[in-house]
């Protein structure tokens, strides 16, 4: 059999593959670049950049959880900035399609970001953070009216692809889910996390300087299909990227049967850092074995038990 | 600095004392590129819960035979895992990561401090050290637990020939108290000396002021979780000082775990 | 030292320790009463009673995920009229608190079996199932009014203490919790569950015949707490029963520690069938080797990392 | 029926063939009450993940020894956990759970269908027959697997002293095809017979079906996921039906896992 196709295409965009990294769990791609062939990846999404640079929350910012974890970073990053000149141009020398993440505190500063990477070049496209980066801060994924705020301002400024990510903490996703696309995004990302909170007994304190985190990995995976598949339902022409919980070939095609186009691996990378790639190849040799000619059969294929 | 993502093969595992249990790792690019203070990053099992790999420090590395080993107590679950690797089993290892003790110049005697499971990359580091010795340096090790069961790696620092002082909390064996008293008082000996330091972050912190009070150079490695160890994930921020009193976060698994004591901001 | 006091109390339902076992995880009790010595639980709540009885949905009813699962019974219980005639006579044996949890399609028929239980005797309280039990059902829990239809219509019918039981599907928990309270609830069990699903990617079928399921045990702990935390916050009178992710006596001092006064041991039963009653004694250990007189010196007693 | 929550101490653990294993288990209440057909809910680890206490039947019970006996294949995390199991260590163990097999009575030939792993009740079901069997009954044992290496539980039965046909869906031991064809000529040859049937699903059904157009007395012991083994969350529903049609759900956990043919609805 000749070698299945495993491109796929999220609206304009056309990836190689559906695998890609998650926004902030790969870095700028570049701590990994050793480790890790950059270029087999269908995308990479570096971690959200800000208009300006952020220090970050204080430590403690990670708590293990059965099966997950909790984070709370606080969006350090250098800032659009010093992005495009000192990071983006080491990042140049791979031809993975790159996606740059975008957060800010307002609509305003979301749209000023993606102006300046609007005028740079070697860009894929663009993702929108609008989960809350910490309990202080303003969390754009709650309200459908908020999501179309920041979604319509950086359409404004941009003709980048362009797509929202949202978490699961706003109740039902499928109106979010649709003002976002009502607004000008060309698919979703689903889902950033799950608000979370753990305390060490022993102490009697929170594990996080911030108190809530992000709740991501294994755990998550169940909602995070659920949100896939129905977001797929209310929205079936809409590209999806599923994210939450991936960490071997079988979570991969639990998401692109429930609907998701392409998938990316966040905490899954700490398990092993060549996860990514290594699903890359599972994924092949599943299709190759399975006499799947190309990876979009799978998409939304899911049946039910009986 | 290089490292590697690779499956390691269990060659020896044995129990050294109650509840400490060295594993030896037939990992050969870790192997022969790490160095003292540097860990890496294990996954005993496929299970999910724990879900983070754990890091643990090279406690030797012989490149010829493309072997390495770590040393660990039983604390958990995660260990418990780990305790249960059969020989020629494998596990997913990923390192050496980090930066690990670097020599002191111009010092005379080089004092390694030892909390509990502190102990194995100053052994590491203390075994690079004798080979490079010049005749008029010395090694001290100050190693300290809460009790005599809970010291670490006596031994193999013993086999090097360094002088050994032990410090337990409960008295049951050497000085009575604190490792970090062993420390000022070796301070007050009038010999130009750097200090290294593994151990709680709480002994770390009291290592650092002893150090900084005395201008003593003092390098220590710091603890925290670990998951990715190659600074993508921003998690294991460790608050730094510049010498203007500006404020930002490093990361301990790639920028340390080894840091300058005048470094860390351990508020 | 003398014994500590492990008796809480939920507004006016003093219970002698604040080890529960959460509602359809431990049947009607009496499946586990040669396994487990009733009489030491905090209370008991037998899982959730309708007008009439129901067969429950089609198999698979389950799924195991990481660290958790997802469970679709679909209520099959035999009905408010055949447990009071047949299985509460048994009950009555025993004197652990005994709470009735409710669900129903309407605000009326919630209303129906509490009145009917109201004519019983020997119940402690009640708990309403608000969750929404399969995709066909509705969902009370998801907006405030539809909260506060439900407890009102029952707070009508009962001077039974009631507790409303809600899941973190709703979005910001905080309006609903407020709600239910508002219309008469006593306290507050959080939390239910959070939809999830889960396909098995070698048959391409959903894992559960209804789809889409409740996601419990360990992997939503942090969720669970995250929102006794938020709703401890707000309305910091309230009386809250923490649930969700309990195996260990950590897991309960995490949930005391955010805000509840009591605690329900769900998926964890299966885990151990004494879990419970383990439990219980292991808290009452640790409440005397650190010389606490009394758990609820314990009750949302966290502090900050700093 | 009684049953017991229980530390059990593994006092054997042995590789039987390649990749199957036979746990003896000390559990002196539950060796004394179990009966062949019955379960036991095990936990090998306190890991979250996999989160669920797996069923395995009860493959011996030794009363006197007080130890009980359960075979098992490495197939995923939770039976890699199980495999690591050291003699000495403990688990968690809920059992004997569940209704087993009952002797049918008037018949001359009992027949028990075994589909790989099915095997294990059938054989401690043998056992106990055996000891009780009239002159004129005699045991059939019919055992299937795809290939010939996940046969199981073979010396077992032929220790028994019982007639063993095989069945290999590829033909690398004995009959060339599915153990429902062995079953279906054995049930041709004349001699009241009941069937006794353990396996996968699939293959359930199809005993079921042969044995109720040949009007044979059948229970079958079905497999379902059981978090909890007493009846308490309803999750292993089995479909059944009343003789006028109606249909509800049983608990594979208590109800069963051994049902009548005539019972159970495979849609
Ligand atoms: C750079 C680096 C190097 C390291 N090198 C080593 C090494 O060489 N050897 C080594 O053994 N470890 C080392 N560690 C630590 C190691 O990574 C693990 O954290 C350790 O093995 C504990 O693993 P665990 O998962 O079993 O325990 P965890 O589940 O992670 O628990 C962590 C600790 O919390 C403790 N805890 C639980 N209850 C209480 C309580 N009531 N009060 C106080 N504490 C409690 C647990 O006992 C345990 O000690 C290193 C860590 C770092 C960052
Ligand atoms: C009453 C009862 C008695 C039982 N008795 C025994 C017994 O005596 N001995 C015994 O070994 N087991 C027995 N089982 C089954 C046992 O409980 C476990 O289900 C079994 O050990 C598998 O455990 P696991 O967790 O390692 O695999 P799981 O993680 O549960 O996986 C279940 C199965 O799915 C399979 N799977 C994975 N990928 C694929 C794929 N591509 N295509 C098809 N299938 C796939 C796995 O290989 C595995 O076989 C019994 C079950 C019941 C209900
Ligand atoms: C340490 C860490 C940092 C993260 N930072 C970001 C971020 O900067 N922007 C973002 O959109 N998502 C961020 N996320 C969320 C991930 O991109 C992803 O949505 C989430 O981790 C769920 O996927 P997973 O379960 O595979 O990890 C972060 C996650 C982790 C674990
Ligand atoms: C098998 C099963 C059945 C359940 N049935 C009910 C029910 O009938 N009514 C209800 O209010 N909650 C029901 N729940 C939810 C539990 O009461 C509890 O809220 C949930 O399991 C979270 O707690 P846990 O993580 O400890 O399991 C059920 C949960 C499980 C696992
Ligand atoms: S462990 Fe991820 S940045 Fe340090
Ligand atoms: S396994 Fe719980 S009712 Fe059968």
């Amino acid at each position: 059999m000749s070698r299945p196709d495993l491109s796929v295409n999220l609206g304009q965009l056309r990836l190689p593959n559906p695998i890609m990294v998650a926004s902030g769990t790969f870095g700028y791609g570049l701590e990994y670049e050793r480790l890790v062939d950059l270029n087999q990846l269908g995308a990479l999404v570096v971690r959200s950049l800000t208009l300006r640079p952020q220090v970050g929350n204080a430590p403690l910012r990670l708590a293990e959880t059965p099966a997950g974890m909790l984070n709370a970073i606080g969006l350090q990053n250098e800032g659009v900035e010093a992005f495009i000149l000192e990071t983006l141009p080491r990042l140049r020398a791979y031809s993975v399609p790159l996606i740059v993440s975008i957060a800010g505190e307002s609509p305003e500063e979301y749209a000023q970001v993606a102006e300046r990477l609007q005028r740079t070049s070697g860009l894929a496209g663009l993702e929108l953070n609008l989960a809350c980066p910490s309990p202080s801060h303003r969390a754009f994924d709650t309200a459908p009216q908020l999501t179309a705020e920041v979604v319509r301002a950086v359409r404004q400024t941009t003709d980048l692809p362009l797509f929202a990510k949202l978490s699961a903490n706003g109740g039902d996703l499928v109106p979010i889910a649709q003002s976002a696309v009502e607004a000008g995004a060309d698919g979703l990302t689903l889902i950033h996390s799950v608000a979370g909170l753990a305390v060490n007994p022993h102490t009697r304190r929170f594990r996080l300087a911030s108190r809530v985190g992000h709740l991501t990995g294994p755990a998550i995976k169940p909602i995070a299909l659920c949100a896939v598949w129905q977001v797929r339902q209310a929205l079936p022409e809409v590209p999806l990227i599923g994210v939450g919980g991936i960490t071997s070939l079988d979570d991969v095609l639990e998401f692109l049967l429930v609907g998701a186009t392409a998938v990316q691996v966040g905490t899954g990378n700490y398990l092993c850092a060549t996860l990514s790639t290594d699903l890359v190849g599972a994924l092949t040799d599943y299709l190759t074995q399975n006499e799947i000619g190309t990876v979009r059969e799978l998409v939304g294929a899911v049946r039910d038990v009986m | 600095m290089a490292s590697w993502e690779l499956q390691a093969v269990v060659v020896e595992h044995r129990q050294r004392a109650p509840n400490q249990y060295e594993l030896i790792l037939h990992a050969p690019p870790i192997a022969q590129t790490a160095q003292p203070g540097q860990y890496v990053l294990v996954r005993p099992m496929e299970t999910l819960a724990p879900l983070w790999r754990r890091p643990y420090s090279i406690l030797r590395a012989n490149p010829d035979k493309g072997v390495i080993s770590i040393f660990y107590s039983v604390q958990s679950q995660f260990t418990e895992l780990l305790s249960l690797k059969p020989l020629g089993s494998q596990m997913s290892v990923l390192g050496p990561l980090g930066h690990g003790f670097q020599r002191e110049q111009g010092v005379q005697r080089h004092i390694l401090v030892a909390g509990g499971f502190g102990a194995p990359p100053l052994s590491f580091f203390a075994s690079r050290l004798v080979s490079a010795l010049s005749p008029d340096e010395q090694i001290l090790i100050l190693a300290g637990a809460r009790r005599r069961d809970l010291l670490v790696g006596l031994d193999e620092f013993r086999a090097l020939g360094a002088e050994v002082r032990i410090a337990t909390e409960d008295g049951s064996q050497g000085y009575a108290g604190r490792v970090t008293d062993l420390l000022s008082e070796a301070l007050c000996e009038p010999l130009p000396s750097a200090v290294y330091a593994c151990g709680p972050n709480r002994m770390l912190q009291m290592v650092c002021e002893i150090c900084l009070v005395g201008r003593v150079p003092c390098q220590v490695s710091v603890e925290t979780p670990m998951p990715c160890g190659v600074g993508a994930c921003l998690g294991c921020a460790v608050k730094v000082r510049a010498p203007n009193g500006a404020i930002w976060y490093k990361r301990a698994c790639t920028d340390g775990p080894v840091f300058r004591a005048e470094e860390v901001d351990w508020e």
